[in-house]
């Protein structure tokens, strides 16, 4: 099913956000946002991205894509380091990776035209004219289930999950390889969203789409994503097939995560895991295991001791002491 | 049909094709209060115009046998100066004088205030020198900039303009780069950026539009402020050069007058205040109808 | 005994015994010696005497601190002093300070601002302990002037020597310093042990008022009981309030219009004619509120070296005449630029004057410039023509027209860069001349050649103006424009 | 904050020194020469040149400057040409009448523009939100000496219920205050302006906020809800603002020093400028440049009092 | 029997540019004490638009017809100084977005007080007291510190449960509760809807219960009622909502919540299965 591919390589990966002081602004702590995460996305497949708010899953995505600067590791794109291209390649790569972001209104601005956004790709990265991009986006808005005519109309005069589509739209206007979607769909009721969920499936099967999925919705996660991983507090805990992640799941939070999902089901008794004690938070950062405050099976090593990545059946890795 | 669909006709019964000026027009027009701008600002630019077939003296014709008439005066209905210059004549030339001077220099000023308050808030390695820069030009003294301005370039009208503008910068540049700090930070920013945008592209087409509205204002604000200055700058011989009927000057001239002709002062004043009030109420007319969500509040 | 007397003064009327003055700017220093300034010596006046003075009235030159002189050759003046008269500080009043204060002022380490008004006197010789004789390398006609100039005011060495005098003055007069707050005020008091009748007022105030509206404002509500140097478009303001008295007498201060005589086409006569004929200074001194008088003469009636018949020597305003001269010398549609300073009157006679030339054929256009710049540009001969004044401060013909004429002083204060060797043997002639007939004839000579001449066109003649609430008595303002509050009382 | 406080205080100097560079300069470059204003219209050239060497004006221009600086760094800001009073004692007579009036007028102009922003905001379109703007607007338009000639006429003169110039007595005496009520007035009616309308603005934001319809749905009294939950907020702008127009009123002190016949560092500026008094031009350019930043630092407090997701560390 | 909150022909109109748009059509509903209804719908379907109309607090270009009762009395209509003494006191709501319901510069313990202050005329002392009770109660650790706090320096979660605490303070007979876990993770959606289902119990307050997510309407609403463009399509109790849903809305909606235990026999499958064999033939 999945081509043993790598699309997208990364390697040690940590983005920390300074927290500035002093005289001189020197920096004095960090937010450890992301921290030491590696990781291969294979062309073709779904990976799933689930976890705290806060965890660090956005910016994760942003990483990738170049909009914030990694503070150390590497990543690798079709076999290129990301990092030293020339500005020239870089443009290039953008072409080829794209993200939908988590809010759809906000990533759009409020005073330019849908038709003229979605131009602006082609101006950009092309050299069709002014009547062909006109087209072109015709088309796309057509593809992506819109109308032509929404193309004179302003953001605010879209529901949202029109507007959810006009960033997928513009994702995919270029054919990327690589799509990034943050929470793409989690604003949304369940109706519009599956309309949205509908229409990446479509397109990756046209266009032999890869798909990082980053969710909070883990009834979505699980029907679309071929791969899943788990994050807490900027660090990697659990990644797995989405059926060993769903139906083996090793790591204490990722038990925790979906014991706590609602379930539509009327009447049924939850035998929810409770997770107790404080959230540490990105900038105070918690020694030894990052979930060791709330964990419901912590031991005393866990305080000091940074767990282990391993790999506990082939494709399943957690990050625990106790498993 | 989709439930979307459905939703969204309801929602949405005009179709727009007029072009994006049009439309903006359009949502001023709707604005009473921008509406009467418009009327005075155009009634001032016909004046200017048409100041020549308006007047029945010339705005330099001396009478010093019929000094500092009051109001309705035979043949002068504003009354005239102290050199019984008709003060109707003056006004109206005025306005040619004072409307260019007001315009250009904060149009000047405008141009270099954003060119710093973008550069500044956009980069943020050269914010911490542009700021510097921008307190420097805050805290040297005007008169001393004025009187650079001569010694360098002489006195003359376009000095003045240069003069005022250069004291609007760091006012804009300010207040632009507090609008650019938090346009940046808005999500549709980083969306250019993974599209690959330049920075040129993100600052003009995309930050730019959506710091309007506080500048808007400030320029706005900024045009009265403008026209008063040439007033301070007769105090160096910069301002506009008598006899021009610059209003200004007028509102300078009219101070030792202000117990025997009060209105020498106070005509320009008014013309002064409705001008600013005029482009004041445009500006804020402009303002919501250049953000395309003012429609459900209007 | 002289406590009693303020005290019994006091008690025998109600009167305030004080007097506020608005002055609108500040004086520079309190000391005659380094200042030069009206402001400045204002304040002096009151508290330094000199050794001479004109009569405010008559403009005669009486003795003051001196007692008589004799002049026993040309070159030499024996100047006896009056006795028993002591500084503030107690010094002793002679001969030595006299030539203490004589020899600061000609020394050019002290780079005294007026060291040019003793400048020909050679030698000052204490001949004993209240005679002095100064001599001259060449007879000196406006000696007598010149040492009742307010900045030729004797000084107390001891104070000069020990202290500052320009903070901290002490000179002889009815006046004693007391305090000095730069920007806001100075204060001066009665000097009880005068060595004449104490002055009547106990406390004299000069308040720092820049806006003469301002002040006048506080004339109204008697916040300050006089100002001075009324400006002529205020004036209706003035005399309408109740309770306050306007002074208006001619002074010895000239307006004019100079021209650049190096720059063409002012260097021709023909061209500096038509201008004079195409001015009409009626018209602008109809607009000063009866400050002011028309006069074609460059000495003025209250100075000394006027004759009558000068009036009328100029070319009076006669524009037909102005127009066929333009057109005739080819000189129409000229473009001309006329500097102006932005202060005193300038403004106003620049439009009058630029809208007249206008009707004449002349392209005008004014060019306003503040104070320290136009001095600069001025001085550099950087203009075409300009408007300027004089105020004569010893209303001495010679002291027009040397400094402003003569052409030694091209480059300094002769603006106009006029040169004319006849004129200047004339000016010469009544500088060196001690004989005040003699003197006054060759002034009348000179003055009628530079009104033929044209390098200035007389705009006016000056008032000097006071204003002051009606308590005020026996005010006094000469034509220079000085005042002694030395015989002012309060009712 | 200190950290803030401390850094400020670095940029200061840097700021000054640059300041002070480029007013040295411009002094030099601009025309109009002491000497001219000193010796008057009848000084002869040489009497020029001596002024010059007595000031010390005829050496190069950056020898004068190091000069300059290394009297500074001795805390002898130099002697003015003028009046021969030292700088320092110059400034420090003034000062105080300076900082009362600025002061005073900056106080009246937060008042009556906070208030009058409000209350537009609050009764938008409404005719006070109308005669609210038009007062604004006639705010900016009015000049200055306009205005305290006008207010000097009718308060002083005709009513003659305040003094009409001058500021002698003790600020805490009644008189103190009554003195500077016009010119208060005069100075900060512009900024009372400009402050009335980002109040207005910045409060039609803040009460379309969620936190504002939080605290009705907790049932908070309406005026509570404004003065108390909206205003800080609505604050937060408006105080960027007072910021930037304490230097136009610095410079706006200028005028109004001149009308009341206030003995002030304006006026004191500006006759140095005019008189070319080099030395006193450096020093008040100096301390307005200074307070000027001093200001911004304490409306950078300010900001962090009223709005504590502001830190400095 | 009595309702505790009883709606009738409630008609909300938005006016617009383009005239008056209505967000609410001619609703009607009851909730009785001690009752969670939960209203389910699309987004822009006047789900809000309800609840601030219960509450009065519609946007001032929002007004309401119709009749709402509370306890028999009229609220639609009445004064601003009565609706004042009525919420945050009877009727409590609970906004949509906790990032920015709760004031930026005002310390938690200022907000939390405030109610008691004014509904209570509680001293600042005993008002203090009592928030940290209820901080407790909403299972906030160390809430003595927390009264100290800034919103900006608490987590979603936290400021989440310090809105429900404040709208608890007053011990209301009807909570009204927007979408109140939208923007948070599971974990945390689910200790907040335990608190609000313990203390609906503790105090017998009715519930109108606002969201999107099948799954917490299947676990905390006694009634479901479905909202479709402004009007109510279905009403009715829980388990006959998801058990036999009537209306075609209400079915699609069902129809598109994803299962998280069970991968067959569900619609993304089957649109994944069909795609890849038709993108590969
Ligand atoms: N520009 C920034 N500066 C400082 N800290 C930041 C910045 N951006 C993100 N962070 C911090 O980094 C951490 C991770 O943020 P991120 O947005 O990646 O979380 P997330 O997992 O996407 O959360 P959510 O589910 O809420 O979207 C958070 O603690 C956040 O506060
Ligand atoms: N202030 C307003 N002015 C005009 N129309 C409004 C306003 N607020 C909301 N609307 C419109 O009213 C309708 C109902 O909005 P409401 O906020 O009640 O929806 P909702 O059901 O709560 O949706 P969501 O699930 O997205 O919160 C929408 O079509 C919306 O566009
Ligand atoms: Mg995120
Ligand atoms: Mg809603």
């Amino acid at each position: 099913m999945i081509e043993q591919q790598p699309l997208l390589e990364v390697e040690q990966l940590k983005k920390y956000f300074p927290i500035k002081s002093g005289i001189l602004q020197r920096t004095t702590a960090n937010v450890k946002a992301v921290q030491d995460v590696s990781l291969k996305v294979y062309e073709g497949e779904t990976l799933g991205i689930v976890g705290e708010s806060g965890c660090g899953k956005s910016t994760f995505g942003r990483t990738i894509l170049g909009l914030e600067k990694l503070t150390e590791g590497s990543i690798q794109f079709r076999g290129e380091n990301i990092e030293g291209l020339s500005s020239r390649k870089l443009k290039g790569f953008k072409k080829d990776m794209q993200m939908i972001f988590q809010d759809p209104f906000a990533s759009l601005n409020p005073r330019q035209r849908i038709g003229n956004a979605l131009e602006e790709v082609f101006v950009i990265h092309s050299e069709l004219s002014k009547k062909d991009r006109e087209k072109r986006v015709r088309e796309l808005l057509v593809e992506v289930g819109l109308k032509e005519e929404h193309y004179e109309r302003y953001p605010h005069e879209f529901s949202g999950g029109q507007r959810q589509r006009i960033g997928i739209a513009r994702a995919i206007a270029l054919n990327p390889s690589l799509i990034v979607c943050d929470e793409a769909v989690s604003a949304l009721d369940v109706s519009v969203q599956a309309q949205i969920i509908r229409l990446l499936i479509n397109l990756q099967a046209k266009y032999q789409l890869t798909y990082m999925f980053i969710s909070h919705d883990l009834g979505v996660v699980r029907h679309m994503c071929d791969r899943v991983l788990v994050m807490y507090l900027g660090k990697m805990v659990e990644l797995g097939s989405s059926d060993q992640i769903f139906k083996n799941p090793l790591h204490p939070y990722t038990r925790a995560l979906l014991s706590a999902i609602p379930r539509p089901v009327p009447g049924r008794k939850k035998e929810r895991i409770r997770l107790e004690g404080d959230l540490p938070s990105a900038s105070n950062y918690p020694t030894g295991c990052p979930f060791h405050t709330r964990c419901p099976i912590a031991q005393e090593h866990c305080k000091v001791e940074v767990p282990e990545w391993r790999e506990v059946e082939e494709g399943h890795f957690v990050a625990c002491h106790e498993v | 049909m989709s439930f979307d669909e459905a939703l969204d006709d309801k929602r949405i019964k005009s179709k727009r094709k007029e072009s994006y000026f049009a439309q903006t027009l359009k949502r001023v027009l709707k604005n009473k209060l921008a509406v009467f701008g418009i009327v005075i600002i155009t009634i001032l630019i016909l004046l200017a115009i048409f100041a020549p077939f308006l007047v029945s003296y010339g705005p330099y014709e001396q009478n010093l046998t019929a000094t500092e008439l009051g109001i309705g005066a035979q043949g002068h209905f504003l009354g005239t100066d102290n050199y019984g210059r008709d003060m109707w004549s003056r006004l109206v030339y005025g306005a040619r004088i004072s409307l260019i001077v007001g315009l250009s220099s904060v149009i000047l000023g405008l141009i270099g205030g954003l060119t710093l308050g973008l550069l500044g808030g956009y980069y943020q390695k050269i914010d911490g020198i542009i700021m510097r820069i921008v307190d420097l030009l805050f805290a040297f003294p005007g008169i001393l900039l004025a009187m650079l301005i001569i010694a360098m370039l002489g006195t003359s009208l376009v000095n003045v303009v240069i003069a005022i503008s250069i004291w609007s910068i760091p006012g804009c540049a300010r207040i632009v780069r507090g609008s650019v700090l938090s346009v940046k930070k808005q999500e549709y920013i980083m969306a250019m950026k993974s599209l690959g945008a330049s920075d040129a592209r993100i600052i003009l087409k995309h930050i730019l539009p959506n710091c309007t509205a506080p500048i808007i204002v400030f320029a706005t604000m900024r045009m009265g402020t403008a026209i008063l200055s040439t007033s301070a700058l007769s105090f160096l011989g910069l301002g506009a050069q008598p006899p021009t009927p610059e209003w200004g000057a007028m509102i300078a001239a009219g101070q030792d007058f202000m117990w025997s002709a009060p209105l020498m002062s106070i005509i320009p004043g008014i013309a002064i205040m409705l001008t600013i009030f005029a482009f004041n109420v445009v500006g804020d007319g402009l303002r919501d109808a250049l953000d395309p969500n003012m429609e459900l509040d209007l | 005994g002289c406590s009693d007397k303020s005290s019994g003064e006091k008690g025998s009327s109600d009167a305030p015994a004080e007097l506020t003055y608005a002055t609108t700017t500040d004086a520079a220093g309190l000391s005659p010696i380094d200042t030069n300034d009206s402001v400045s010596s204002n304040v002096t006046y009151q508290i330094y005497e000199t050794l001479f003075t004109q009569n405010p009235e008559t403009m005669e030159i009486e003795p003051l601190l001196a007692e008589s002189y004799e002049t026993p050759d040309d070159n030499t003046w024996v100047i006896k002093l009056r006795e028993g008269i002591t500084f503030h500080d107690g010094t002793p009043f002679n001969a030595k300070a006299v030539k203490y204060t004589f020899e600061q002022i000609k020394d050019p380490e002290r780079a005294a601002p007026r060291a040019s008004l003793l400048a020909p006197i050679e030698s000052i010789e204490v001949k004993d302990e209240y005679t002095v004789v100064l001599k001259t390398k060449e007879p000196y006609g406006p000696m007598l002037a010149a040492l009742s100039h307010t900045n030729a005011a004797i000084v107390s060495p001891t104070a000069d020597k020990e202290g500052d005098i320009n903070k901290n003055p002490v000179g002889t007069g009815p006046f004693v310093f007391e305090e000095w707050v730069e920007g806001d005020h100075i204060t001066l008091k009665r000097n009880e042990d005068y060595w004449r009748d104490p002055a009547k007022l106990e406390k004299v105030t000069y308040k720092v008022v820049p806006e003469t509206s301002t002040a006048i404002s506080m004339l109204e509500t008697g916040e300050v009981q006089f100002i001075d140097a009324l400006p002529s478009d205020q004036l209706p303001r003035i005399e309408s309030i109740k309770g306050v008295e306007v002074q208006k007498t001619p002074g010895t201060r000239v307006s004019y219009l100079g021209f650049n005589m190096e720059k063409a086409p002012f260097n021709e006569l023909k061209f500096r004619q038509a201008v004079a004929y195409g001015v009409n200074q009626k018209a602008y001194v109809k607009q000063l509120n009866g400050l002011g008088t028309y006069n074609e003469s460059i000495i003025g009636p209250k100075v000394f070296g006027y004759n009558e018949a000068a009036k009328d020597e100029g070319y009076p305003y006669d524009q037909e005449k102005a127009k066929k001269m333009i057109e005739e010398n080819g000189y129409g549609g000229e473009n001309i630029t006329l500097l102006v300073a932005n202060r005193d009157n300038y403004m106003k006679m620049a439009e009058i004057v630029q809208s007249q030339l206008t009707e004449i054929g002349l392209n005008v256009e004014i060019e306003t410039m503040e104070w320290a710049t136009f001095l600069e540009t001025a001085r550099k001969g950087d203009y075409q023509m300009t408007f300027l004044g004089w105020a004569n401060s010893t209303a001495d013909g010679s002291e027009l027209l040397y400094p402003n004429l003569h052409s030694d002083n091209i480059g300094s204060s002769n603006f106009s860069r006029y040169s004319n060797d006849a004129f200047d043997k004339l000016v010469e002639a009544s500088r060196s001349t001690v004989d005040q007939d003699a003197r006054k004839e060759k002034l009348n000579e000179a003055n009628s050649m530079a009104i033929k001449d044209a390098p200035w066109i007389v705009m006016e003649h000056g008032s000097v103006t006071a204003a002051y609430d009606k308590s005020v008595n026996g005010l006094v303002v000469d034509p220079t424009g000085k005042w002694s509050l030395y015989n002012v009382s309060r009712k | 904050m200190i950290g803030l406080i401390i850094r400020r205080i670095f940029q200061l100097i840097l700021l000054l020194l640059g300041i002070s560079f480029l007013v040295f300069m411009s002094m030099h470059v601009a025309p109009g020469d002491p000497a001219t204003i000193i010796g008057g219209p009848t000084a002869s050239s040489s009497d020029l040149e001596a002024i010059r060497e007595s000031m010390g004006l005829d050496r190069p221009v950056l020898i004068q400057y190091v000069d300059y600086l290394g009297g500074i760094l001795q805390g002898d800001f130099g002697y003015s040409f003028q009046t021969g009073q030292s700088v320092t004692e110059a400034i420090l007579t003034r000062f105080p009448n300076t900082i009362k009036l600025s002061i005073a007028s900056m106080v009246v102009a937060i008042i009556i523009g906070i208030v009058a922003g409000i209350i537009a905001a609050i009764k938008q379109n409404s005719w006070i939100d109308i005669s609210s703007t038009t007062f604004s607007l006639a705010g900016v338009s009015i000049p200055n000496f306009w205005l305290g000639t006008m207010l000097i006429l009718v308060f002083g003169v005709q009513l003659q219920w305040l003094p009409v110039g001058g500021l002698n007595a003790p600020i805490y005496t009644i008189e103190g205050i009554k003195e500077l009520i016009l010119p208060a007035i005069t100075l900060g009616t512009a900024s009372a302006a400009l402050i009335a309308r980002m109040s207005r603005s910045s409060m039609l934001e803040v009460i379309k906020s969620d936190y504002i319809r939080t605290a009705k749905a907790k049932g908070v009294k309406r005026k509570s809800v404004i003065w108390v939950h909206a205003l800080r907020n609505a604050m937060i702008p408006v105080v960027t603002v007072i910021g930037i127009n304490f230097g136009a009123l610095l410079g706006g002190t200028i005028i109004t020093e001149q009308v009341f016949a206030i003995n002030g560092i304006g006026r004191l500026m500006i006759d140095a400028i005019a008189s070319r008094d080099f030395p006193v031009v450096q020093g008040t350019v100096l301390l307005v440049a200074a307070i000027f930043v001093i200001v911004n630092l304490i409306v950078d407090i300010i900001y962090a009092i009223i709005d504590p997701r502001i830190t400095y560390n | 029997m009595e309702h505790l909150l009883q709606v009738e022909n409630l008609v909300t109109q938005y006016r617009t540019a383009g005239g008056k748009m209505p967000a609410v059509r001619d609703i009607s509903f009851s909730v009785n004490k001690g009752e969670t209804l939960c209203i389910v719908g699309e987004s822009g379907c006047g789900k809000s638009a309800t609840s601030l109309s219960i509450m009065g607090l519609l946007p001032s270009n929002g007004e309401v017809t119709g009749s709402i009762r509370l306890k028999d009395r009229e609220l639609v209509g009445i004064s601003e100084e009565q609706l004042q003494n009525i919420r945050g006191n009877e009727v409590s709501m609970i906004f949509q977005e906790p990032m920015t319901a709760l004031n930026p510069v005002f310390n938690i313990g200022f907000q939390l007080r405030e109610p008691l202050m004014i509904h209570r005329n509680m001293s600042k002392k005993e008002a203090t007291l009592v928030g940290i009770d209820l901080l407790k109660k909403v299972g906030i650790p160390n809430p003595k510190e927390k009264l100290k706090q800034y919103p900006h320096e608490l987590s979603g979660g936290m400021r989440q449960r310090v809105m429900i605490a404040m709208a608890l303070a007053c011990e209301p007979s009807l909570l009204i509760a927007d979408e109140p876990t939208t923007a948070l993770d599971v974990t945390i959606q689910a200790q907040i809807l335990d608190l609000i289902e313990d203390l609906k119990e503790q105090m017998d307050m009715g519930v109108v219960f606002v969201t999107h997510d099948m799954g917490v309407v299947a676990e905390i609403a006694d009634r479901v009622m479905v909202m479709f463009a402004g009007e109510v399509v279905e009403t009715g109790d829980v388990s006959s909502i998801f058990n036999n849903p009537k209306h075609e809305y209400t079915k699609k909606l069902l129809a598109a919540v994803p299962n998280v235990d069970d991968d067959t026999n569900y619609w993304l499958q089957e649109v994944k299965q069909h795609d890849r064999t038709t993108a590969t033939s």
